[in-house]
């Protein structure tokens, strides 16, 4: 991938004698699309919304990737990032959240409270223990909370899978090459 | 968006709409349902529980020294001064006290999550009436803030600094540097807050004559910090019930009387700049010696109850301990400012329109988790 | 692009009429090609001038909030909204199950089509126009009026609760501000004593109307800023999607290529309102002239009327975009009590002072 | 007003009430039957005018249910703790103090939910923290719950 993301546009150039031929492939472009605009829906919960805030201010600035349009509707949303610890009486309601928002969807665990229940793991009643018992993660965060450079891995590191999807068929993996 | 999609078939011509649990102007998980005629708000019922994480019962299975960490989960915005509470309410039934110099870094690092906090809210008020601008502005000084936590204690937000007896570690040689650095930049930036909200027409017209709370009201839903102080309420711990050699400093107790949502804003206003006076007058001034007393290993407190009240930067928080002799609280129970606040928000948004619900929610400065905890 | 700019547009048009007449010898298709040609070439101005806005504001507000704004994708982040484009027409389009399916997928279309069809009129440059019709400005507010109906119906249609109200709010506001928008499209139309859009810009030929107009005509174009601001539904008055209050309004239920109509229709409706203020007050394509100092004039007459016009017309985007990053959000209250109880009784005094001003000719 | 003060005052009002003074403050025993006239005394009596509750909660002691209110008066700054007896395990129940103190509403609410605790006459007494069918009362010393991993 090191190649597409030096990449302006997900296109190369071919030489003619008059010009050129702007040629893409239709996955690459709706990859790029993709991946290069995920608005997170505005839905945090704990400690760690404060540092998606923080990754939204002036000094990490998330808006440099373009995840700055974060939608308040699930309806708009390409992303959710579930920032903080949820509880039984939540996991209904993010559950919801998630059927709500339409395909192609993509979810990041942001804490330890979402990845196992981090530190109310033990003798709580009422935590989910992580939040992929009740949607599919695509990426982990550790860290409690985790820093907002950390945030801004992850959804870098959610824009590199992206760029391995296909639109038809299965997604790019090693062997499926 | 709602829980619920769909209208709910109340009673004939009744419209109820559901504010969060996911909504941006909640600040977290807080459902409200919310009784309409048109704009108007007929009744308000808050539903609480969606961060609910037990850490009351968690606690009860924890040693002293280690139930601390989870109060800096409930109101992760005066992080540190939930801790101060926790080691304070051991060190009372322990019948020790921090060294003087432990003492002061406490209050410093009090006064600088108070600020951070305020900043915090200052930027969110704006965000929730509309205005975007603020909130980077607010966050730009904060981040100074977290910078000296991390330094300090290698945590942003949820700090753990304060241990039975004092503090965790000493500060950074660098820390007062730092912090006298960060103080002239936030003083100078004051103005700035006030240029971009304070007297902005909109904005007092957002905020004026909303959601008043007489005094009466505030002392009996039990309001404290800033909402009950914009009502006249005088109930700053820091003054009433000195603890940690609050007792030993100078600063003002901010009292107005409006009781609206505009004097709930310049109360926290004021705050800020006396949170800075607290830190200019200590930060040269930190005693030398011990930032620890010295602590058994494992902390086993007399039988007996010990209740030990702060000021977080909402209110006040009260801890409560119930021992039986053994290495783990028989229970506590801590009495968060943010739950009695949210309790007055029905009383004081009835009648109101939904924009003046956000200003209220906005000035009274909910921190979920704190209420659910 | 420098020849470009100074090629007269008429003999293009010309140009192309006359080879048109030509080839197909017959007047009702000529007619018709043209206008096919004239549409197309409109849906081809829109979209990059959509992305560009788009990335405007997203810089412009970047650049209020001490940030950097969009830099990776592309140079200096421009291709951003190019891929925010794709990726919303290829995202799902979700219909609520209870919603009025037809109103619910009406509603955006409606939205987006009235913003394009008040774009007619608009001199982009000199004689570069696409219909100079002799009612410009009514048809303009007229047609502009229609917009509401949109989103009332995507409103009602959604079967969502915020959206109703956002719909309700959004009709409320559009009906009052109507009338100062009308207002104030009046006093121009009262000193120029036309309604076409080329009467306009040609009367400014000896100075721009918010010059010669002295105080009453100053005081109009504030309150179009004003009211204009409040009728595309724009921070401070975005009462209708307010994000804090209702999530988002009145398209909160809608998602994928439905939601993209109405960012697209926002983005129309900002350069629609903000050409038409350029127009009526600071002249249009009309270069900056001072009475008769000729030498100046003719200075001034070598910049690009489509540079004038643009650059007009990018200032008072800029000033409505500084608004939405600046100012806190009104109540729907106080926004109906601005428009009843100020704006519209100024901008009616205002009309007379301009009136006695046309009739006594004191404007320069 | 003194501890000692206090505790005449209340003596010669309600004769019945016992006193423990080994905590940080005045602490007052009633039983559940006399709650209501002793908060109306300590609320309205101008000589205590205890206008602040400012905790309630409720310690379960296995044997039986101890409330505990916490009081503060704003005028006569001072402080004190009455604590009421629930003998009943099975069934406990004690009067609500909403309308004397309007905070005692989402806090009586919040014991009901974590102790199950009724609050007899309680305007709306509801789950506030878990939901509507949760079974069991959390904080309970024999609360089980079988999906608690415990350390």
């Amino acid at each position: 991938m090191a190649e597409t993301e030096k990449m302006i546009f997900p296109a190369q150039l071919h030489q003619t004698a008059d010009g050129g031929i702007v040629v893409s492939k239709l996955d690459d472009m709706i990859n790029w699309a993709r991946s290069n605009s995920l608005w997170p829906l505005v839905f945090g919960t704990s400690c760690c919304a404060i540092e998606m805030m923080s990754a939204a201010d002036a000094k990490y600035d998330w808006s440099r990737f373009g995840f700055e349009v974060a939608r308040a509707t699930p309806r708009q949303a390409d992303l959710i990032i579930v920032a903080g610890t949820i509880v039984m009486k939540m996991a209904p309601v993010l559950k919801r959240l998630y059927d709500q928002m339409p395909d192609p969807k993509y979810v990041i665990a942001m804490g330890a409270c979402t990845i196992s229940g981090g530190p109310f793991f033990y003798n709580t009643y009422s935590v989910v223990k992580g939040v992929d018992h009740v949607i599919p993660v695509d990426v982990y965060i550790p860290g409690c909370p985790p820093r907002p450079e950390a945030l801004l891995h992850a959804m870098i590191t959610l824009q590199e899978k992206i760029k391995h999807e296909t639109y038809f068929g299965k997604a790019k993996t090693e062997e499926g090459k | 968006m709602s829980l619920l999609g769909e209208p709910e078939l109340t009673e004939e011509g009744e419209f109820v709409i559901n504010i969060g649990p996911q909504h941006p102007s909640t600040h977290g998980v807080l459902h409200l349902k919310v009784w309409l005629d048109g704009e108007t708000i007929k009744k308000i019922q808050p539903h609480l529980g969606y961060i609910h994480r037990s850490i009351e019962k968690m606690s009860e299975s924890l040693s002293y020294r280690n139930f601390i960490y989870a109060t800096s989960r409930m109101d992760y915005l005066s992080a540190h001064i939930n801790n101060q509470a926790c080691a304070l309410t051991v060190e009372k039934g322990l019948q020790i006290e921090a060294p003087p110099r432990a003492q002061a870094i406490r209050i410093l690092m009090a006064e600088l999550t108070r600020l951070s906090s305020h900043q915090l809210w200052w930027g969110c008020t704006g965000l929730d009436l509309g205005a975007v601008t603020p909130f980077f502005y607010a966050f730009r000084e904060r981040e100074l803030i977290m910078e000296i936590m991390e330094e300090t204690c290698g945590a942003r937000l949820t700090q753990n600094y304060s241990v039975p007896g004092g503090v965790m570690y000493d500060v950074h040689p660098n820390f007062q540097n730092r912090v006298k650095d960060v103080m002239k930049q936030v003083k100078s930036r004051f103005r700035e807050y006030e240029e971009a909200l304070t007297g902005n027409v909109i904005f007092e017209q957002r905020t004026k004559g909303v959601g008043y709370l007489s005094a009466e009201d505030a002392i009996s839903f039990g309001c404290t910090g800033p909402t009950a102080r914009a009502s006249g309420v005088s109930c700053d711990i820091r003054k009433w019930f000195p603890y940690d050699g609050y007792d030993k400093l100078q600063f003002d107790e901010i009292i107005m009387t409006g009781g609206d949502s505009y004097t709930r804003y310049m109360v926290r206003m004021e705050e800020m700049k006396q949170s800075v006076a607290i830190i200019e007058q200590l930060i040269d001034n930190i005693p030398e010696g011990d930032f620890q007393a010295k602590t058994k290993m494992v902390i086993k407190l007399p039988k007996g109850e010990f209740y030990q009240r702060v000021e977080t930067a909402r209110g006040e928080l009260g801890v409560y301990i119930v021992s039986d002799g053994a290495a783990s609280p028989y229970r506590i129970k801590y009495r968060s400012p943010n739950f009695s606040n949210l309790s007055a928000l029905s009383h004081m948004a009835t009648g109101a329109k939904i924009g003046d619900l956000v200003a209220i929610m906005a000035t009274i400065d909910l921190v979920i988790p704190d209420v659910d905890r | 692009m420098a020849l470009f700019l100074t090629i007269s547009f008429s003999s293009i048009a010309t140009g192309i009429h006359t080879w048109l007449a030509g080839t197909m010898q017959n007047e009702m298709l000529v007619k018709i090609t043209e206008m096919a040609i004239a549409g197309i070439s409109l849906l081809l101005f829109l979209v990059p001038l959509c992305f560009f806005l788009g990335y405007m504001e997203r810089k412009v507000a970047a650049f209020m909030q001490i940030r950097l704004g969009p830099n990776r994708v592309g140079p200096k982040g421009s291709l951003q909204i190019v891929a925010d484009t794709i990726k919303l027409l290829l995202k799902e389009g979700l219909t609520p199950t209870a919603s009025d399916k037809f109103l619910f997928n009406l509603a955006p279309m409606i939205v987006v089509v009235t913003s394009m069809l008040v774009m007619a009129p608009i001199a982009f440059a000199k004689d570069f126009q696409i219909w100079d019709l002799s009612i410009g400005v009514l048809y303009v507010s007229s047609v502009s009026s229609i917009a509401v109906i949109g989103i009332l119906m995507a409103g009602w249609s959604s079967y969502n609760k915020y959206s109703l109200l956002g719909a309700m709010r959004s009709g409320a506001q559009i009906v009052s501000y109507e009338l100062s928008v009308g207002l104030s499209l009046i006093s121009i139309v009262i000193l120029t004593g036309s309604l076409r859009m080329s009467d306009i810009v040609m009367s400014q030929e000896n100075g721009w109307w918010i010059f010669k107009g002295h105080i009453p005509v100053l005081i109009s174009f504030v309150i179009f800023v004003i009211a204009s601001t409040a009728e595309i539904n724009r921070a401070p008055f975005d009462l209708a999607e307010a994000e804090q209050e209702l999530t988002a309004g009145f398209h909160t239920e809608y998602s994928g290529m439905k939601f993209a109509m109405f960012l697209l229709a926002e983005y129309i409706n900002l350069f629609v309102v903000s050409a038409i203020g350029a127009t009526l007050f600071l002249g249009g394509w009309m270069p900056f002239h001072i009475g008769h100092w000729e030498a100046f004039n003719h200075i001034m007459d070598f910049i690009p009327s489509s540079l004038w016009f643009f650059g007009k017309t990018f200032a008072i985007i800029f000033i409505i975009m500084q608004f939405r990053w600046t100012f806190p959000r009104l109540r729907v209250d106080q926004l109906l009590t601005l428009e009843w109880k100020y704006l519209l009784p100024i901008s009616m005094v205002n009309v007379l002072f301009v009136t006695v001003m046309a009739i006594m000719g004191w404007h320069f | 007003m003194t501890n000692e003060e206090i505790k005449t005052a209340v003596s010669a009002l309600f004769p019945s009430v016992t006193y423990d003074e080994t905590g940080e403050f005045l602490t007052l025993l009633i039983t559940p039957a006399e709650i209501r006239s002793v908060m109306k005394a300590l609320r309205y009596n101008t000589e205590f005018s205890f206008d602040y509750m400012f905790c309630l909660t409720c310690i379960d002691w296995k044997t039986h249910f101890m409330m505990v209110y916490h009081l503060l008066s704003k005028t006569h700054r001072h402080n004190i703790v009455v604590k009421a007896k629930i003998a009943d395990v099975n069934k406990p129940e004690i009067e609500t103090l909403c309308d004397i103190w309007q905070t005692a509403n989402f806090h009586e609410r919040e014991v009901y939910d974590l102790f199950g605790i009724r609050f007899l006459n309680h305007p709306d007494l509801r789950r506030l923290l878990l939901d509507e069918g949760w079974d069991g009362y959390p904080l309970r010393k024999n609360y089980v719950d079988e999906n608690m991993i415990s350390l």
